[in-house]
């Protein structure tokens, strides 16, 4: 991830040629302004506007940052922020919590292991199948699932999806269901840890969570890293949770950004607010993400250097 | 820095049904370093890994200073290890690393300075300690590994091959930095090589092993002048012994006589009784050969097919006549004047030479052979 | 094909035409389709149908990127959407000779006309009305209400008779918000939404009583609490298990739709049609009673005429009418109903409802603007506010009046 | 999880099975957790509709077939094999182009210098930050222009130009994971580079190829807005769209036929992913890892 | 199979302005062996991959065959290279390894199915042609990675390390086999390798590398008798030279005196000529160094302070009385009685011993130095 702008070893005389690399990558160039750019510049045009959906694109007028001001004054906006927020810096942690315990238990070597390695990898095929959404209601309602569990061991339930301050759990829970892919990550990341080092702690007297703490959670780091952006990046553009499973109350409680600016967007038909709050969102995701990768360099422990010196190998 | 005994009784150890150590039995007495040695896989590894406590034994008994430890913690049997790998954390500099198995035992702050500096003045690392491994040598994170072991006064100290990430010249280096340390500590040490230098330099005691089990214990020199059978003759040695076939023809109480290829053989050995066979193999290594003097009498002659120039020595690949074997191996001089297709006669000193019966094993001994310091 | 100019090679003309449905639509919808193309041989028509999810979505981004269908089934508050001026879609009256209006009502009519063009035609119309569950009520020993104030007192009795699960009327807050407009709209007599002047047609206190309403049946146990609701999740009344189980016993619900609850009842439960409460003196039963789905003709359509000639098919031609059967709700035009009704086609319940609104007084017209999303979202969020006590009575009545009207403003364009 | 035994603690020669009881024992759990769904999705498609919404179990009280008969005839002039084929004329071609693209275009960010590859890079990493729902109608109205409505071209070709941003970059990281002496090796043993790719690189990344393959295919499969809105054609509709067919808001919804048609739609899924699963796990990550 | 000459012309080479190669100028005979050495990160690689084409060097000129190849595609120059890791292509047989570079010529299939197997059969790899890498033995890999290099027939052979990833009783099998198809094809080779046995048995040539600079370029025995410098000298060899301080103090046309802290050394030596400092040093190899008969004159004492018994050889290290240096180590005989802590008396091979100048230039020749055979 990070030497990627420091390639030195692609100075080998073979690619040298600038020419075939930049055939290469042409694809790329060529599908980025064709099928990327244009709409993308399409779309920060259209938040300068009072565009509507149903309507022809031209009959649009000129609004200047109406839309972004307009974001100061809408309480739904703010509201959908803080949930978003509040969303993103509560799965997350758990996300990553729960999937590197899960590859933690995975790694050790027993026997159809492999097999639950790939039970655990379904629930993120799933995906968004509709089953997933019916099921998902049993399992939060009232009566459902989980409350009837609480029951046999004697606790009350609680109102999942009624209650502003739970409806949100049922969808954070929905997305910490779906941990596979950080899961896999995580359990090459720890395959790759090397035995001895365990070994050795071993002698040294560390117990197994000291270890953990001690040499499996920074070596890990740069899978931590890995997963953290992919996460925060999943996490910001979260829409089918609340599309799905509570529409995005009670009250607003699980009225997700992304599904903000689809409903400005389709229900409501303000294509351009809607292209304003993409923008916006855009901008959050962009702005978290490079604070993570500048942060990266205090806490992200790379073992090998980044292939500089190709001549040092011993 | 005490030190301690280590007494392995009938250790036996499977890995899914497969056994790999077949029983081993061994006494490490206090102060002692003793190598193991023997072919890849033949559970070098696997019985320090027991001894560390790193794998548990299917049988058999472990004691570390008179404890029985056999199914003790790791960290509960006093012992340190230096890994192949080193196994350093990576992410901890050097000084951490040193001090890591202290601050486990949540030794004070001023305590595990003052023991990693010294620890590091002795291994000469004083000026490494805030950097991280990668940005070490082979050889200083070899010492870093050492220095985490040596930190905890272990009164045993269980090194894993661990010269052999570290080129030529460093890995002679380092070996006599060990010799010197070990002397220094007087810990008791398990250390296993593939070396041959190592072994011999080393050890204080080789084990062989083999397939699990133990072939011969001894001082490398008892090793190498009496092997007892035909595997450790084969592995302790470098270049390799040389393995002429033969036939037995007769002992008396202090030689045996034998038939080659090119004639009769008389060789001084006691303690021979007749084989089962009279198949036999004479065994010799590349310096008990030597270029016969011109005009003496010569026991073998043959071709060179080729010689290695090393400039302090020249090893010679000489077919012999009428054998029916691959091209000996003769030592000679840096400067000793041989050429390619030479052919030349060679003489053997007889008293150096190893008879093996049909099974391998050494028909007899040395005329030097003493049982009592083996 | 993609595009608005169906080809008319060799002479056959073919139609693009778009629908949402179930199962049973598609079907009938489909072979209706096959026995308008073998009385017109020349012209081919393509369905082009989904289920209603996305349906919407779809048709927006079609009208945006001028690939519409040529005859759409919209639903009756689109107009606003696709049509503020009634430029939006073709103007059917220029194919008085293919669209038999005379089988309409004026007052249909009205409904798909802006600003004197009409634009849609109504399939069937629908009002909510109350369907309670008969099976239960009987269980509790309690009479369907007849009065509004005989529907409050079921609350008190149902917990009494049958406990804290059981509740005499359910729905969504959406469904809530119906039932309070007709609530109000028989007192003052007047539609709650003027689209001229953009704003709410009634007072303040006329919106505090609104917000008194809803605190009233909640507190009453009439129609469980926004919480109670929310607990089982953002899901429709029939998929709910208090529904299906007889728990919650009543729905506000459009006639045409209630099949699709009678539907999921467990085991042997009736659902019977309760009298429409009027308040006393009221002129006007307040009901929204307008098309349930309509069919228009894309603006840009090489074909209007064909197409004016599809609709009449569905929704006159008698072999039309028996392929559709009551799938789209019973039909408005009268010659449909004729023949359904002759053909036993329309059900007890069906029959109920159409006799009962037959015989309510509805005189006022809504204006389709109450149906727009973001104004029953308005609705829906002060109602829920309130609910959970975000919100005090007071607050909720003026934030009813006084956010409303914001939003109308808004959206009125 | 910690283990601090007394010396001689004779238990720690059991301590690997307690331990293996202990990992199986959560292993069981969670897992029946996660996979609860499926079942009850599985359950649920031999249920009657009314059982579907009042039990939680998964196992029906009077299975019957009747949700896949009626499902499979789907209430269309089709049957749901029509939209399965339809599926798979999507799906396929859309994998293959994209494990195409994505492959050569990673090749030439890991291994060549290129001008301005740092800026291509970030945005190349700028498509994976980008909210989808932006670029939705001004595609739109693109492909209108290029006259590709109603065709499969929308939902395919874009995927020949490496448009996801994620695949290559998982590619990348895969590639920069090798050694370069095999290329070396391969560049004297006479390729060019083009061949240097595809007889030598590609194959020897065959896990991270097939892990692309595999999340492609099993994205596109449950992808529904997009044929939504470009396909008009009935006969077109891929499986996610006909599954969602006959949800309406008036009628009343046969939720065993979806159930079971569910089922059959995630069939593909599951079974290419039990093929794969060796090579997936290893995919994803072994590039990822290498910081 | 035809062999071409190769020829370096002040070759420089530098990776982000770091000079890497900073001037190499080198002729490789046809059919030669040359062998590059050197301290790691001294270019060994870099000079290698300049001559394969895997790098452009920054200027001069490379030719091969006569062909001026200095930008040529590397599978233009008729060059084939074993790799350190051998860059077997994980993902094919062993037989489709070694047909790779034809398949990509396009030859026909029948030839290469023949060319395959006469390749394998060279190399003993017949029964393994089927296999995958993964599937094979470090050596087996290894031969595997030169059968790829020899069925494309190339002019010029380039080993880089191909032996380092072996162990020890495999190197020196493989070394053997390496010599032996040398002699075989009799292409011309370069060798890069940190191994002294290696570049000492295999090499026609020696190449010594220092920081991207030639020191000195001879044949191997030339290099260990007759080192230019005192880096080469370091370099060749092992264990090391023994390099000792002493004062220049006069020569003659055979002969130089030089003082050491105990006392005045007369070492024939020709072609001497003044040193422009005083200060010079004195290198003896070990094998140079032997135990004083008993009563004889002897050069050097000291006392023996660690002792290395190989068995075969035994090396004494000796703690040099009077002298500020490290205990300086001598060979002696497997059987040699000596032991720690023992006074010994030396005598040095004075026609063997070498003088270096404060510039660590050797200071004449020996007398058996001619310079017609480099
Ligand atoms: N954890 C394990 N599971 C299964 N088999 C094992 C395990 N550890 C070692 N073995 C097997 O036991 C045998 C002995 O292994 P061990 O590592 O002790 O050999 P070694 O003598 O150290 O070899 P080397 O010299 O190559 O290091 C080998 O055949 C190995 O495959
Ligand atoms: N592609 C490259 N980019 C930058 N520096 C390089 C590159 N290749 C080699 N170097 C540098 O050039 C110097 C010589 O490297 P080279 O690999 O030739 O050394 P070497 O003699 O082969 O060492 P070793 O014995 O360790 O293999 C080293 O300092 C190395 O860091
Ligand atoms: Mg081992
Ligand atoms: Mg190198």
């Amino acid at each position: 991830m990070r030497s990627i702008s420091t390639p030195t070893w692609c100075e080998a005389a073979m690619f040298n040629d600038k020419k075939i690399g930049a055939l290469y990558v042409a694809p790329f160039v060529i599908g980025f302004l064709l099928f990327t750019a244009f709409p993308f510049v399409a779309s920060f045009v259209l938040s300068l506007t009072d565009a509507q959906l149903q309507d022809q694109l031209g009959s649009a007028n000129f609004t200047g940052l109406q839309n972004y001001t307009e974001m100061g004054r809408d309480a739904t906006f703010q509201k959908s922020l803080g949930v978003t927020f509040f969303y993103v810096f509560i799965t997350v942690p758990l996300k990553l919590a729960f999937a590197l315990f899960i590859a933690v238990v995975l790694n050790f070597k027993l026997r159809a292991i492999g097999f639950f390695r790939t039970a655990y990898y379904l629930p993120s095929i799933l995906g968004g199948s509709v089953a997933i959404a019916i099921v998902w209601r049993f399992v939060f309602a009232g009566d459902g699932l989980i409350n009837q569990a609480l029951e046999m061991i004697g606790i009350t339930g609680v109102n999942w999806l009624g209650e502003p301050n739970t409806a949100m759990f049922s969808i954070i829970l929905l997305r910490l269901w779906q941990f596979g892919s950080a899961m896999v990550v995580f359990l090459a990341g720890l395959k790759a840890i090397p035995e001895d080092l365990y070994e050795a702690a071993d002698l040294d007297g560390a117990s197994r969570m000291r270890q953990f703490w001690m040499i499996t959670l920074p070596l890990l780091t740069p899978v931590l890293f890995f997963n953290f952006i992919m996460q925060i990046v999943q996490a910001f553009q979260e829409f089918n949770g609340p599309y799905i499973i509570t529409g995005g109350g009670p009250l607003k409680s699980s009225y997700l950004l992304p599904l903000m600016i689809y409903e400005e967007g389709f229900k409501y038909f303000n294509l351009g607010y809607s292209s304003a709050l993409s923008w916006v969102l855009f901008v959050i995701i962009a702005i978290f993400t490079a604070i993570a990768f500048w942060s990266q360099k205090h806490w992200v422990f790379y073992a090998q250097e980044s292939d500089k010196n190709r001549g040092d190998k011993k | 820095m005490t030190s301690s005994s280590v007494r392995l009784s009938a250790v036996t150890k499977s890995f899914n049904g497969t056994d790999v150590i077949k029983g081993v039995s061994l006494d490490v007495k206090k102060g002692e370093l003793v190598v193991f040695v023997g072919p890849s896989g033949c559970g070098k590894s696997t019985l320090l890994r027991l001894i560390a406590g790193l794998e548990t034994p299917t049988s058999g008994e472990i004691v570390i200073a008179d404890k029985d430890v056999t199914y003790a913690h790791p960290s509960k049997r006093g012992v340190a290890m230096v890994f192949q790998s080193y196994a350093l954390y990576p992410h901890m500099t050097v000084e951490d690393n040193i001090a890591f198995a202290l601050k486990i035992q949540g030794r004070p702050k001023a305590e595990i300075r003052a023991k990693v500096h010294e620890v590091a003045e002795i291994l000469q690392l004083d000026h490494l300690l805030q950097r991280r491994p990668k940005a070490l040598s082979g050889g200083q994170r070899q010492r870093v590994a050492i220095g985490r072991a040596i930190v905890r006064e272990p009164d045993v100290f269980l090194f894993d091959e661990p010269l052999s990430n570290l080129d030529a010249s460093l890995r002679g280096q380092m070996r006599v930095e060990i010799a010197r340390l070990h002397r220094k500590l007087g810990a008791t040490s398990v250390y296993v090589t593939h070396d041959q230098v190592e072994a011999m330099t080393l050890a204080d005691k080789i084990v062989v092993l083999r397939a699990g089990l133990v072939e011969q214990v001894g001082s490398p020199m008892t090793l190498y002048r009496h092997p007892a059978n035909l595997f450790v003759a084969g592995f302790i040695g470098s270049p390799r012994m040389n393995i002429l076939p033969a036939t037995y023809a007769g002992a008396t109480s202090d030689s045996v006589r034998i038939q080659t290829a090119q004639g009769s053989l008389i060789i001084p050995r006691k303690d021979v009784s007749k084989p089962t066979s009279d198949k036999i193999q004479l065994g010799l290594r590349p310096e008990s050969l030597s270029l016969a003097a011109p005009g003496a009498e010569a026991h073998l002659t043959g071709y060179v097919t080729l010689i290695e120039r090393l400039g302090g020595e020249t090893f010679a690949y000489v077919a012999l006549k009428e054998f029916e074997c691959e091209p000996i191996i003769i030592k000679l001089d840096g400067e000793t004047a041989v050429h390619n297709h030479q052919e030349v006669a060679l003489t053997i000193d007889l008293k150096r030479a190893h008879i093996f019966d049909a099974d391998g094993l050494a028909l007899g001994h040395a005329l030097d052979f003493n049982p009592d310091v083996v | 094909s993609q595009s608005t100019t169906s080809s008319s090679d060799g002479g056959a003309i073919t139609l693009r035409m778009s629908w949402w449905g179930g199962t049973s639509a598609h079907k009938a919808t489909l072979n209706a389709l096959q026995r308008f193309e073998k009385r017109h041989p020349h012209i081919r028509v393509r369905g082009e149908y989904t289920g209603f999810t996305g349906h919407l979505e779809r048709l927006t981004t079609q009208i945006a990127g001028e690939t519409a269908p040529d005859v759409m089934q919209i639903n009756w508050y689109w107009q606003t959407l696709f049509s503020r001026d009634g430029e939006g879609f073709t103007d059917l009256n220029q194919y008085k000779n293919e669209i038999d209006f005379s089988q309409f009502d004026a007052r249909t009519l009205s409904m798909g006309t802006t600003k004197g063009k009409l634009n849609a035609v109504a399939i069937s119309n629908a009002a909510r009305l109350m369907y309670l569950n008969k099976t239960t009520y009987d269980k509790a020993g309690l009479s369907l209400p007849d009065t509004w104030d005989a529907l409050f007192a079921r609350g008190p009795q149902f917990k009494a008779k049958l406990g804290d699960a059981y509740y005499p009327l359910d729905g969504l807050f959406q469904d809530f918000i119906a039932l309070a407009r007709s609530y109000i709209v028989q007192k003052t007599g007047k539609a709650l939404v003027n689209s001229e002047t953009k704003s709410l047609n009634c007072t303040r206190a006329d919106m505090h009583e609104y917000a008194g309403f809803y605190a009233k049946m909640i507190r009453d146990h009439v129609w469980p609490s926004a919480q109670v609701r929310a607990s089982y999740g953002y899901l429709p009344q029939q998929e709910m298990r208090p529904w299906i189980n007889g728990e919650f016993a009543g729905t506000y619900q459009w006639n045409s739709a209630i099949e699709k609850y009678t539907d999921t009842l467990a085991g042997k439960q009736e659902v019977a049609l309760a009298p429409y409460p009027m308040r006393p003196g009221a002129t006007d039963a307040g009901l929204l009673y307008r098309p349930s789905m309509m069919f228009a003709v894309n603006a840009k359509s090489q074909h209007p005429r064909e197409s004016a000639m599809l609709i009449n098919f569905l929704l006159n031609d008698p072999e039309g009418v028996r392929a559709m059967e009551t799938k789209r709700g019973v039909p408005v035009s009268k010659a449909a109903q004729a023949i359904l009704r002759e053909d036993g086609l329309i059900g007890k319940l069906q029959q109920d409802s159409e006799d009962m609104l037959a015989r309510l007084p509805i005189n006022v017209l809504e204006s389709p603007y109450f149906e727009h999303p973001r104004v029953r979202d308005g609705f829906q969020d002060i109602l829920e506010s309130f609910g959970y006590g975000k919100i005090t009575l007071e607050q909720a009545g003026d934030a009813l009046y006084d956010d409303i009207n914001a939003i109308l403003h808004r959206v009125i364009r | 999880m910690s283990v601090s035994a007394p010396a001689d603690a004779g238990w720690r020669k059991h301590l690997p099975v307690i331990n293996a009881f202990l990992r199986y024992g959560i292993l069981i759990a969670i897992g029946f957790m996660m996979l609860y769904p499926l079942f009850w999705m599985i359950g649920g498609s031999f249920k009657n509709n009314q059982e579907i919404f009042s039990s939680i179990g998964f196992i029906p009280k009077e299975p019957t077939l009747n949700g896949f008969k009626k499902g499979w005839e789907t209430s269309t002039e089709y049957t749901f094999a029509t939209y399965l084929i339809n599926t798979m004329k999507i799906v396929v071609p859309k994998v293959i182009v994209t494990v195409i693209s994505s492959v050569i275009v990673a090749y030439g960010f890991a291994r060549f210098a290129i001008p301005g590859r740092n800026l291509l890079f970030a945005l190349l990493m700028a498509t994976v930050l980008l909210p989808k729902s932006v670029l939705l109608i001004p595609q739109y109205l693109m492909f209108r222009e290029f006259g590709w409505l109603d065709t499969y071209l929308p939902l395919i070709a874009p995927q020949a130009f490496a448009v996801e941003g994620f695949f290559v970059f998982m590619i990348i990281q895969f590639m920069r994971s090798l050694p370069m002496e095999m290329e070396e090796a391969a560049v004297m043993d006479g390729c060019n580079s083009f061949q240097v790719l595809t007889l030598v690189v590609a194959p020897v990344i065959l896990p991270a190829i097939i892990s692309v393959a595999l999340f492609q295919f099993m994205w596109s499969m449950n992808d529904f807005l997009q044929p939504l809105i470009y396909l008009s054609s009935v006969e077109k509709y891929p499986v996610a769209l006909a599954l969602k067919m006959s949800i309406d808001v008036t009628e009343a919804t046969s939720w065993n036929e979806i159930l079971a048609m569910s089922t059959i739609a995630l069939a593909p899924s599951l079974i290419l992913f039990f093929l794969a699963q060796k090579y997936f796990v290893e995919g994803i990550t072994s590039g990822a890892v290498k910081g």
